[in-house]
Order: structure tokens, then C-alpha cells, then sequence
């Protein structure tokens, strides 16, 4: 990792990095670290309000914090004999379309790790298989979804589906991208240590492509997310897309935008977890 | 892999040819070769000369553009754990300890635990690496990758070793001592060895057979046994006049190309 | 914004430089306006901007986007729009819409009592949608004692044809299809409409539009009412014209028209259509929106008076 | 790029690099190159035909090749008066889009280099930005493209917008992890060169990410095509995405999966386009 | 970039820990040091004792965990180009020719093209790269890179010069030859120069004055200048009893700790 931090040359010199630690000062840290992401995110509910304020939009498009706001404290009451949003609780929506996703997801890391290994090194594989993921990996989910309900009803099976074909291509191509990348000499030194064919994937190619496997990971939970409503647009009740979907329908763009802000803010979350993961499991990134 | 069999290596008519960015390079001229079993052939030539191609075409990492490399009776054309190699530039696997580094090897062939460690902190301790054992190779300086690469091919325990240059970033002392435990482990095992090096003094004092290389494209411009081969090693052999002799007498070889 | 879509500038003639029309694929007379070219023949001087929508939800967005002077949206969709309110009125109608959307369920399902506890897909927000709700109201059936589904047409279909549906409130081409399959029709929106739950296709125009070129608008409807003039004279060739912008048989067109009901310029005036009973209509349709909680509140009695006007269609019809 | 590839000890050895080409073999080398592919689409083909034949689903779902060859006919002709589909020949319902994807892949392209830049090596930039990127990157086109309607309108603005979205984000998030894994030596030399921040950048960062930057802009570019139907749901005609759904809509199979072909094939050639521009420009792949 | 103004290096009570993935390292102990400018300094040491630690902290790539290095009056926190390095793994960039890494330095200070491709001529010519001027790094044999990284740091013209074992890939003539053409670059220029070896000839042949590390935390535990650094150089002075009484000097040093 590269920092281009300016140095003033009187900057005390010591990055110590074995220097001893106290709590005073780490909370301090944390909540220095905190305040800026904080800071701007006010600045943007600031701006959000202004906007509304000037009413330079109708309020049918851009609703005001203060109503989402209130979506959000009815979304988890019961109210009118009904339970939070659209006979469900906001996190019973979330949780209904993480699931889904973190089983299309999971299950495009398996295939898409095989495929990007087996098209790296099994060149009569690639040549026969790779136009068809290429072909694959290009189609719009809203033009073959029919496709998916007529195989697979229209329950969970379908959506985790179109997860899983929205989620493979960028973990398989990375996966790929990375195996390209390996310098010869790495793949040279355990086979002349007697390494066979697979082993030298789980020994060599494996761990090599880790750090692309990770930012191909995460690049295919964004996908799967921005997917996540096109796969709720048969059926989609309890699920949070399914729920944008059907309130932006009917204008409500209060719920809608609630919709987004859960949407984007566990994406984030999941995104925070991939990448914590990642710095554990490639601790010699940048260094070899 | 217990030195078994028949393992003569064999280079009949070889060269190698690069396919350039700007032009082609021919960095070996057809030469013909053969090792016997047990040999240790230093060989020492101008640095680009087509020392290290010469290696990867015996390892089987490269094949020649023309004639044949073969070991025992069979055509070299892939790489083999009875031909170990240690690299020029240190090539060891960050996502792994520099103990399981060295263990990669028994471990490929399926060797239990508990042998794994034996071999590993045989040979770590050889090279001088029992304590930073549990190091990440990028926490190594140089030197130290380079011994750990030697670790890891020695616990391989393979009938040829392949050496391309591996006591370079060594100071002298060191040098010295893992010299010596190289001859040592050499000795009386049946291995056959084929040792880069720049240094005279060294290819002389571990080789039964010194090859100097002309400059690009290689060829091989002297190929003489070493006289005292068989003799002990050790710093009275440094002194000796027959070792100064050959040394000369290799040295005053090397660029005549 | 886009205002450079939107005709501003005017020719000496009074008729606007531009008009941009939001059509969606629906077998009624715009689609034979536009396969006959017959606004480009009024319009000489003008530039015709038609542009497909896939939903009246769509329209009612590129309306406010300023994109769109005319636009084409289900009575659900415009009553949604008037209670925004969103600045359009209503000028005319272009379809009732009769059997072209229908509840149908599978056989052993008898009637709409039948139907609790099951599954019911439609197109959430469509007028199939106001339909389906208003014929379980009628049966005395809540929203919840039904299990309706949200999806499009088409994925309607295909759950159907795997039976992981009981039934679907839809439009052709689907519904064709369902019943093709042996779906039982429970009710149409025919007869919704007989008993006063009508839904409609019907025709936007911006107000500023309206106000600047009430004479192009006119012209507008003048053309709108010699489709349906010619789809009632002529369904052969109305049928032929909807094909061609459909890509399909005219055959399966002429079906299609045959499933909506169409009405010209002099009975559209009258007390029961734009004359009273569509803003009646799009009142009671927003109030029933309302009670199920899917728009937020409902402007008075006046907003859809006015959001529904008779001038054009009159002038249309002289 | 490692290839393993069983080799037989009777095998002749030379993979001779220099030997003298002939005009004959190099026919019949790419002859037999074409002729594995050409094969496996061949095979699909006949897969298609039969599932048609056993009738396993209706034609209105899995419509037979033959109707499809008819419509591709149909496409480029004037008939009943009218020209192509919906008005447009098959190739300016192509180019329609095609254009699209290109512009607003080429925004991404410049936007997302220089965002993955900025989050890789300003520090406090990334701490504000980076969890920005990630709630962008989930959002749900189905979402929210009625506020990019709202602000940019129905024409190509709002389309170009949306493929933006939806592709900058692969590339700044592959840009950001190529730099975060350029060894420290590499930047180190440059500035003990004499290298400053910026340049930097340009003689090291960029070059040494170029491999990453073309993954992510391959990703891209699938991403921007799947997201194509998204952007067409409104004005989509032409565009190929547009006819599409406006078919699918109709139940008109036949054109749909014809769009969906023509969609895959595009974006097979785009990507070739690619790859071969990615060999000239990275000829050091997997060697140092 | 000429050496102008003062360069003295100063290392005051500079200690270097790294955090390491199992147990922390203490590279080098604290240790101060001056070198004043037109200096050249050797140092020679075992491998692992902290020498690399050493010259890139003087490079500003580390920050001390204690004491602090300076050069001139200024602190140093980063690198500089005053300050040229010759790594010890060479470092090229893959996408630049040959040439172009040569000719980086030059055009980081935006040096005309002109100026640039004499600079290049020049310094390739001198390590014996010319043919080879527009061919890949990756192309490039062990030896090659290494000289190639030498052409691009004299091409720099630093007023230091930090070299971490230039010639350890180079055999015996090649390296005699880049000495004799260093020491000439140097002489008269008043550059420092910071240099790291394993031999502890070239040290002796090419220092004005010679440090001798100890094993691993690094201290300085030698510190003489050279007796003969004034004189000429060449085969006669390696020969001459007085340098091969103070080689035998130095050597004896090592790994006294
Ligand atoms: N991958 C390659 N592509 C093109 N040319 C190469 C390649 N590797 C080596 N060469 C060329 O082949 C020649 C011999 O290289 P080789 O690495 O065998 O030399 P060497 O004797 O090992 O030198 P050194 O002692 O410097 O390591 C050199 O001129 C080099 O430029
Ligand atoms: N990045 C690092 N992280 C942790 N420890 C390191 C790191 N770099 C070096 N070390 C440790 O610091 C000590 C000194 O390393 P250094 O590279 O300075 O040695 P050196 O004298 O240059 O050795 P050589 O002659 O083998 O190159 C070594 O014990 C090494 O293990
Ligand atoms: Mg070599
Ligand atoms: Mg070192």
C-alpha cells in the first residue's frame, strides 16, 4: 500500500511502530478516525435537506430526510395491524435478500474459483468455454429472468440464480486475470520441487490470485447487490428490493430511498468485512 | 528422492534461442555435454553468457530451440523433483513460513508431519535460520532468502542439484561454512551437481569438473577435472599450491571465448 | 434537466416546433396514429417525438422530468399522478379497458371467495392491480387474506405455466395465454367497470403544454379520434397498423383490439367519460389507493375535476 | 500465463520459437484453432434444436432456432411497410446501444482511474470517499434511474449515466487494489530517482496497474451491457436493450433471444477487442 | 543532479526494529556515524546483520525507530535524488526499455532528449549494455539487471551513492572492470559513496574507508580508513603486500561481534 502522505520536514520522524500503547490515546485515534466519515456524512444530510428545502424537485422524487426518517421508525412497529412495511419488518426484508445473496454469492466463489482456474490452465477449456462466459456475463438479468421462473419457479431457487450468474463472471475473471499474472518462475520452483498439476494450484496458484480473488469478491457482492432488484421483481415480499421495487411503483419514494440507504449501508458493511478478512488472509500484499 | 537409478545427464547438440522484444537472442550456441552421475560441475563464465539458460534447459523450465537434453534415458521436458533447483533470484513463497517453505518439498511428496519438521530443522539449522523459522520470507534480508531457498532444495533431498549461484549475496564466512556443508552432503551421496558460481576459488574448491563458458552465445570453452577432487576440503586446501595453481589455470580461461 | 425536449418555441402558425409523445405497447388507436404517420401529416412543420414507455409509473417520472408533452398511462397510474399532484390534465381517452385484463385462475378455483390463501400475481401499481384489489374488496377479502404476488406480465406467464401460481389478475398478450392454458376467468375488468370500478388507458398532457398549444392539442385528439373511427370502420386495417408496431400477426391484434372498448370524440364529452365520470373515477381510485396505504394522501374533489378536461375532445369533435 | 498441458514423453520436443513459417500450416493452424469452438457452437445448437423438439417448455420461452433465424432476416429488411423491428434495422437498434455503453464506459474509464488513484494514495481522501464508492456501487439501477430521469431526462443522458454507474466502479475498485499491491521497492526506486508525487504515479503506479485496469475495464464492460435492458426500459428504441424488453414484454421470444444473441456477441467481440489491446500493451505480464 | 552544497551524513543513535510476523526483529542496534562528503565508505558484514537496514534508512525508504539520520543540516524523512540507490534485488521497470530506465532519472528532472539518450549512451556503453539498450528488463540475465540498475543510478548523478552489493551477480573480470570504473566516477567528483559488499577485497580495493558490522543487531565494531585510498588503482595494487595486509586486516574482523 502506498501512502503519499506530505511531510513537513518538521514532522517528528518516528512512525515508532513498537512504540507502547495506551488506551487514552487509542480512543482518541478512533474517534479521530471516525469524526471525518462522520463530518461528511452530515455535510450530505445537510445538503439533502437544502435541496429538499429549495424545492428544486417535487418532493414525489426526492422526499425529505425527515420522512425517511419516520419510514424507518415505522418499518420496525407494528401500525395499523400491520407489521413495519409491506406485512414485514425492515430487517426481515434485509435479511430476506442478504440470505439470498449470500447464497449466490457463495456459490458463484466456488464455481467462479474453479473456472478461473480451469480456464488459466487448461488451454482446450479455454478456448471451447470462454466465449460462453463472456457471452454469459453480458446479458441483461431483465431480458432472461423468464428464463430462470420457467426452470426454477418462483421462489428463492430463481433469485439466488440470477445472484449467482451476476456474481460468478467477476470472480471467475479475476481469478483468470490473476493466474495470468503469476510469474513463471513461482509455477517453476514447486513443480521442480515435485509438485503435480494440482498441487501446484493449491500450493502456488491458489494462494497467489488470493488478492485478486478478494477484490473479485467484492466486486461480485456489489454486483449481486445492484442485481438484488431485478431478482426481486417476481415475488419479491419479504426482500428489500423487492420492497423498492414495489413502493417506487406506487411513488412512495420515502420507502423507496429507505430502500437504497439499507441497501447501500449493508453493502458497506459487508464490503468493511471482505476487506478486514482480506487483510488477515494477504498479509504479504505489496511485499512480494 | 533417493538418488536412484540411472541419472547421466545429456545435452546433445543444444542451443537456445530468445524470441527478443527488439531482436532474437541466441544466448547458447549449440554445445554437447555429458555429467556423469556423482559429478559436481562448477561452471563460470561472463555474466549474460548463458550460464542460467544452460541450468533451466537441465531443470526442464526451458526447452532448447535445437538439439536434446536428457537425463539417464529419458528427454528432459518438464521440470522433476530428482533435479532440484535453487534460483538465482530468491523465489520463495510469501504466503508461507520460511519453515514451510522448506517443508514444501516433503510435503508435496505426502512425507508425515513429524519427518516434515525433522527435515526442516536439519536443514534450517544447516543454513542458519532456526530462529527466524517462523519469519515471512519478506521479513529476510538477501542473504538469508537465498540460504532458505538452499534449505528448501537440500530437504528435497534431490539426486541432481541444479545451483545457480547460491552462495552470491553470502558474505565470506558464511560462504565458507555452507561450502563446506554442501561438499559434505554431496559426498558419498551419489548426487550429481551443477554448480554456478562467479567465483573461481569456489568452483575449484567444490567441483570434480570446472566448465568455463565463452561470452554470448555460450559455448564451452574449457572442461577440465579437478585434480584434487577427491582430497579433503577445508582451509589448508585454500592455501595449497596445486588449488592456487588450478585456480590460475581456470582463471586465465575465463573470456578467452 | 432536459427543457430542450420539451417544445417551447413556437411557429408562426402557433403549432409547437416539437412534440415529444410518451406511447406504450398497448393496441389501441395511438399505436395506428403512429404506424399511419398521421400526426407528422398534421403536424408538417412539427417534429414528432415518440418515445416507448414500459409503464404509466414511467410516464408520470418523465413528466416531471419536463421530457414528455403527451404521454399515454393506466387510470391507476394518472390518479397516483393527479394526487402528487403531478401538473397534467387528461384530454382523452384511449381505451376502456374491457376484457383485455381479466382475473384468471386455475380451474378448481371457483370463485373469488376461493381465492383466500392463495396466490395471485400482477403487475404491482397496474390498473390490473386496482382491479384485482377492488374485486376481492367486493368479494369482502382484504389485501392480506390474499396472497398477492408482484411481478411482470411476462414472468407472470412463466410462473403460471410451472403452477406456482393460482391465479393472476393481467393483460394480453398473457392473459391469451393463460386462458389458452386453461386458466379460469373469474372476472374481467368489463365487469368491474359495469359495477363502477372502471379503469381506463388514458391520454396525459402537460398543463403548461395545453396552455401554450391548446389548438396542437386539439389536432392531437382529432387524430386520436380518427383512430377510433377507423378501428371501429375498418378493424381490419386498424388491426394491420397495430401488428406492424407490435411484431406481431394481425390477427392476434385484431383479438387484441377486440378485448378493449373504444370510444370517439363526441361520447368521450358525455357525463359518463370525460365529461364527469373519469375524474369521479380517478378520485375513487386514488381514495381506494389511499385506504391501502400506497400513496400518501388525496387532493380535494377539485384537483380531478380539473385534471380531467372536456375542451379538447369538444373542439376535437366539431 | 501457465499452461499445463499433459505432456507425452514421445512428444516431439520443440516448441520451436523461431522456426520458419510456411503459409499452409499457419491456414490450418488457425483452421483447427476456430474448429473446437465452431464445434461446441454447433453442438449447442443441435442441444437448442432438440430441447425445442422434446417440447420440454413452451415455445414461448425456449423458441426454436429457426424462428430466430426469421427474425434475424426479418431485422434487416423493410416489410409490411415498416423498416427492421420497431422501426429500426437489427444494426442501429445495435449501434443504438453500442454507442451508449461506449460513452459512458469511457467516462467510467477516466473517472474511475483517477477515483482509484485518489482512494489509493490519499489517505484522508480514501477515509472520506472510499465507503461513498461502496454505497454507490450496490445501488440497484431498478432503483433509482427515475432520479437520474428526473435530472438528466429520458434521452441518452440518463442511459450514458446509468452505464456510468455501473461501470466505474470495477475499474476504480481494480485500480485501487493493483496499487495496493505494487511492491514498496517499485515506488521507493522512482523517488530516489527523483520522482514526485505525481509522477509517481504516471511512471510507476499507472504502468504497474495497467493489468488490473484492464481486468476491471473488462468487467466493466459485461457490467455496462447487463445493465443495458436497465437503461432502455425507457426511450430504449432504438437500442437493443429497449427492443428487448419491449419484446419480451409482448412475449415475442424470438426477438428477445435474438437480442440477447446479438447482446452476448457484441460483447464477446468488445472483449476480444480488449484482450488483444491488453497483450500489446502488457507484453511483461507474468514476468516480472 | 551535481553535488553541491553540504552532504555530510549523520546517524545519531539510530536503532531500527522491524515488527515482524512472529517476534519483533531488532535490526540494528543503536549506532551513530558520520561520513563526510567525498567519502567512500565499505561496509562489509555477515548476512542479516542489518547492512540493507542501514542504507535505507540513509535513503529515507525506513524511518528509525530511535535516533535520527540527517543529511547536511536537513533531517532526512524521505527519499531524494541527491540520494541515488543501487538495490540489492534489482528493480527495474518492466514496461521501459533497457534504455528508457537508464534514461528515467534524467527524465524525472526533465532533462532534454538529447541529453537523455547521451546519458544513456554513456551509461549503458559503461557497463557493457549498449546492445541491449532496447530490450525488456525481463530479457535481461541476473548480472545484467544488475548492471543496468548501476547505469540508471550513475545516470542520475546523485551526490550520494548508496549501493547494496552492485557487482554480488557479476564474475571476477566484469566485476574488476565496474570497479575501476566506479572508483574512477568517484574520484575527483567529491560524491559520498555508501557501499555494501561481501568481499571484503572490493571493499579494501575500492573504500576510502572500511566498517565492519556485527552479526544481527547490527554495531559498528570496525571503523578504519583505508591507508592506501589515495593511490592508484589496478592489478598491481590488489597485488601489493601493504593492501593485502590490511585485507587480511579486515578480514580478521568479521564475525568478532
Ligand atoms: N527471457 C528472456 N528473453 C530474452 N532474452 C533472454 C531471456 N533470458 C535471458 N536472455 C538473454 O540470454 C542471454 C543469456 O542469459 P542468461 O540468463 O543465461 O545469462 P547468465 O550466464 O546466467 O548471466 P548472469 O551471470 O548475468 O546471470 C542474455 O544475453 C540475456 O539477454
Ligand atoms: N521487512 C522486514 N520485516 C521484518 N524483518 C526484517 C525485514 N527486513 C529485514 N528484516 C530483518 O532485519 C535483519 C537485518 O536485515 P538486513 O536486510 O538489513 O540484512 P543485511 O545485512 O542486508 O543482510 P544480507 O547481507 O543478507 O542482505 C534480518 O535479521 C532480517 O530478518
Ligand atoms: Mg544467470
Ligand atoms: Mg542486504
Amino acid at each position: 500500500m502506498i501512502e503519499i502522505v506530505e511531510k513537513t520536514p518538521e514532522a517528528p520522524v518516528a512512525r515508532r511502530r513498537a512504540a507502547p500503547r495506551r488506551i487514552g490515546p487509542l480512543l482518541r485515534r478512533a474517534a479521530g478516525r471516525a469524526a471525518i466519515p462522520l463530518l461528511s456524512l452530515a455535510v450530505l444530510l445537510a445538503l439533502w435537506q437544502l435541496v429538499v428545502e429549495l424545492e428544486l424537485w417535487s418532493e414525489l422524487f426526492v422526499p425529505r430526510p425527515s420522512s425517511v426518517w419516520e419510514r424507518l421508525v415505522e418499518s420496525e412497529r407494528v401500525h395499523d395491524g400491520q407489521k413495519g412495511l409491506s406485512g414485514y419488518y425492515l430487517h426481515e426484508h434485509l435479511w430476506a435478500s442478504l440470505s439470498r445473496i449470500l447464497r449466490g454469492v457463495g456459490f458463484a466463489l466456488v464455481f467462479g474459483v474453479v473456472l478461473g482456474l480451469l480456464l488459466a490452465t487448461v488451454k482446450p477449456f479455454r478456448v471451447v468455454v470462454e466465449p460462453y462466459v463472456n457471452f454469459v456475463r453480458a446479458l441483461p438479468p431483465l431480458a432472461y429472468f423468464s428464463l430462470l421462473i420457467i426452470w426454477f419457479g418462483i421462489e428463492d431457487t430463481s433469485k439466488v440464480w440470477l445472484l449467482f450468474l451476476a456474481a460468478f463472471p467477476p470472480i471467475a475473471l479475476s481469478v483468470l486475470s490473476g493466474v495470468q499474472g503469476i510469474r513463471r518462475e513461482r509455477i517453476d520452483a514447486a513443480r521442480a520441487l515435485g509438485a503435480g498439476r494440482w498441487q501446484v494450484v493449491r500450493f502456488v496458484t491458489l494462494p497467489s490470485v488470493l488478492p485478486e480473488l478478494f477484490t473479485g469478491t467484492r466486486l461480485a457482492l456489489g454486483f449481486a447487490w445492484t442485481t438484488i432488484v431485478a431478482a426481486e421483481t417476481v415475488d419479491g415480499i419479504p426482500g428489500i428490493g423487492g420492497l423498492a421495487w414495489a413502493t417506487k411503483k406506487f411513488q412512495q419514494t420515502d420507502v423507496a430511498v429507505l430502500c437504497i440507504i439499507a441497501i447501500g449501508l449493508t453493502a458497506i458493511v459487508l464490503d468493511q468485512l471482505v476487506k478486514q478478512l482480506e487483510k488477515r488472509v494477504v498479509p504479504w500484499r505489496g511485499k512480494a | 528422492m533417493i538418488a536412484t537409478g540411472d541419472h547421466r545427464v545429456v545435452l546433445d547438440g543444444v542451443a537456445h534461442r530468445y524470441r527478443g522484444r527488439g531482436a532474437d537472442v541466441q544466448a547458447l550456441a549449440p554445445l554437447s555435454l555429458a555429467i556423469e552421475p556423482g559429478e559436481f560441475v562448477a561452471i563460470v563464465g561472463p555474466s549474460g553468457c548463458g550460464k542460467t539458460t544452460l541450468l533451466q534447459l537441465v531443470a526442464g523450465f526451458l526447452t532448447p530451440t535445437e538439439g536434446v537434453v536428457a537425463v539417464g534415458e529419458e528427454r528432459v521436458s518438464a521440470p522433476s523433483p530428482e533435479r532440484g533447483v535453487v534460483f538465482q533470484q530468491a523465489n520463495l513463497y510469501p504466503w508461507m513460513s520460511v519453515r514451510a517453505n522448506v517443508e514444501l518439498g516433503p510435503r508435496l511428496r505426502r512425507a508425515g508431519r513429524a519427518e516434515r519438521r525433522r527435515l526442516a530443522d536439519r536443514y534450517l539449522g544447516l543454513v542458519g535460520l532456526s530462529e527466524f523459522a517462523d519469519a515471512a520470507p519478506y521479513e529476510l534480508s538477501g542473504g538469508m532468502q537465498q540460504r532458505c531457498q538452499i534449505a528448501r532444495v537440500l530437504a528435497n533431498d534431490p539426486a541432481i542439484m541444479l545451483l545457480d549461484e547460491p552462495f552470491g549475496a553470502l558474505d565470506a564466512l558464511t560462504r565458507d561454512r555452507l561450502q563446506d556443508e554442501l561438499h559434505r552432503i554431496w559426498l558419498g551421496s551419489g548426487k550429481t551437481a551443477l554448480f554456478i558460481t562467479h567465483s573461481v576459488e569456489e568452483a575449484v574448491y567444490l567441483g570434480t569438473r570446472v566448465l568455463v563458458m565463452s561470452p554470448r552465445p555460450g559455448r564451452i570453452v574449457f572442461d577440465e577435472p579437478v585434480p584434487f577432487a577427491t582430497g579433503e576440503r577445508g582451509a589448508a586446501l585454500r592455501a595449497a599450491p596445486e588449488f592456487v595453481a588450478f585456480r590460475e589455470h581456470v582463471a586465465a580461461q575465463i573470456g578467452r571465448g | 434537466g432536459s427543457d430542450d425536449n420539451k417544445a417551447s418555441a413556437e411557429r408562426a402558425d402557433g403549432s409547437p416546433d416539437k412534440i415529444t409523445i410518451a406511447y406504450q405497447a398497448i393496441p389501441n388507436g395511438d399505436l395506428v396514429v403512429k404506424n399511419q404517420r398521421w400526426l407528422e401529416a398534421a403536424f408538417p412543420d412539427t417534429e414528432i417525438e415518440w418515445k416507448l414507455f414500459d409503464s404509466g409509473g414511467s410516464v408520470n417520472e418523465a413528466v416531471v422530468a419536463n421530457s414528455v408533452d403527451i404521454g399515454l398511462a393506466g387510470s391507476s397510474p394518472v390518479a397516483r399522478g393527479l394526487s402528487t399532484p403531478i401538473e397534467y390534465q387528461v384530454p382523452w381517452i384511449h381505451d376502456v379497458i374491457g376484457r383485455a385484463e381479466a382475473l384468471v385462475v386455475k380451474d378448481e378455483i371457483e370463485s373469488i371467495a376461493d381465492l383466500r390463501g392463495k396466490k395471485i400475481a400482477t403487475p404491482l401499481a397496474s390498473t390490473s392491480h386496482y382491479s384485482l384489489l377492488a374485486a376481492l374488496d367486493e368479494a369482502g377479502l382484504s389485501e392480506r387474506d390474499v396472497e398477492v404476488i408482484d411481478a411482470e406480465p411476462d414472468d407472470i406467464y412463466a410462473a403460471w405455466s410451472r403452477g406456482d401460481i393460482d391465479g393472476a389478475y393481467v393483460w394480453n398478450p398473457n392473459l391469451a395465454k393463460i386462458v389458452g392454458d386453461g386458466g379460469r376467468v373469474l372476472v374481467t375488468s368489463e365487469e368491474l367497470s359495469s359495477r363502477g370500478k372502471t379503469t381506463y388507458d388514458l391520454a396525459v398532457v402537460t398543463n403548461d403544454f395545453a396552455a401554450e398549444h391548446p389548438d396542437a392539442v386539439t389536432r392531437w385528439v382529432a387524430q386520436q379520434d380518427r383512430a377510433v373511427r377507423l378501428i371501429r370502420s375498418d378493424p381490419g386495417a386498424a388491426a394491420r397498423a397495430i401488428a406492424a408496431e407490435l411484431n406481431i400477426e394481425p390477427a392476434e391484434a385484431a383479438a387484441q383490439v377486440r378485448d378493449l372498448i373504444f370510444l370517439d370524440a363526441s361520447e368521450q364529452v358525455g357525463a359518463e367519460y370525460l365529461g364527469g365520470g373519469v375524474a369521479r373515477n380517478l378520485l375513487a381510485t386514488a381514495e381506494f389507493n389511499q385506504r391501502l396505504g400506497q400513496i400518501p394522501e388525496v387532493q380535494d374533489e377539485a384537483t380531478y375535476t380539473d385534471g380531467v378536461t372536456t375542451q379538447f375532445a369538444e373542439a376535437a369533435g366539431k
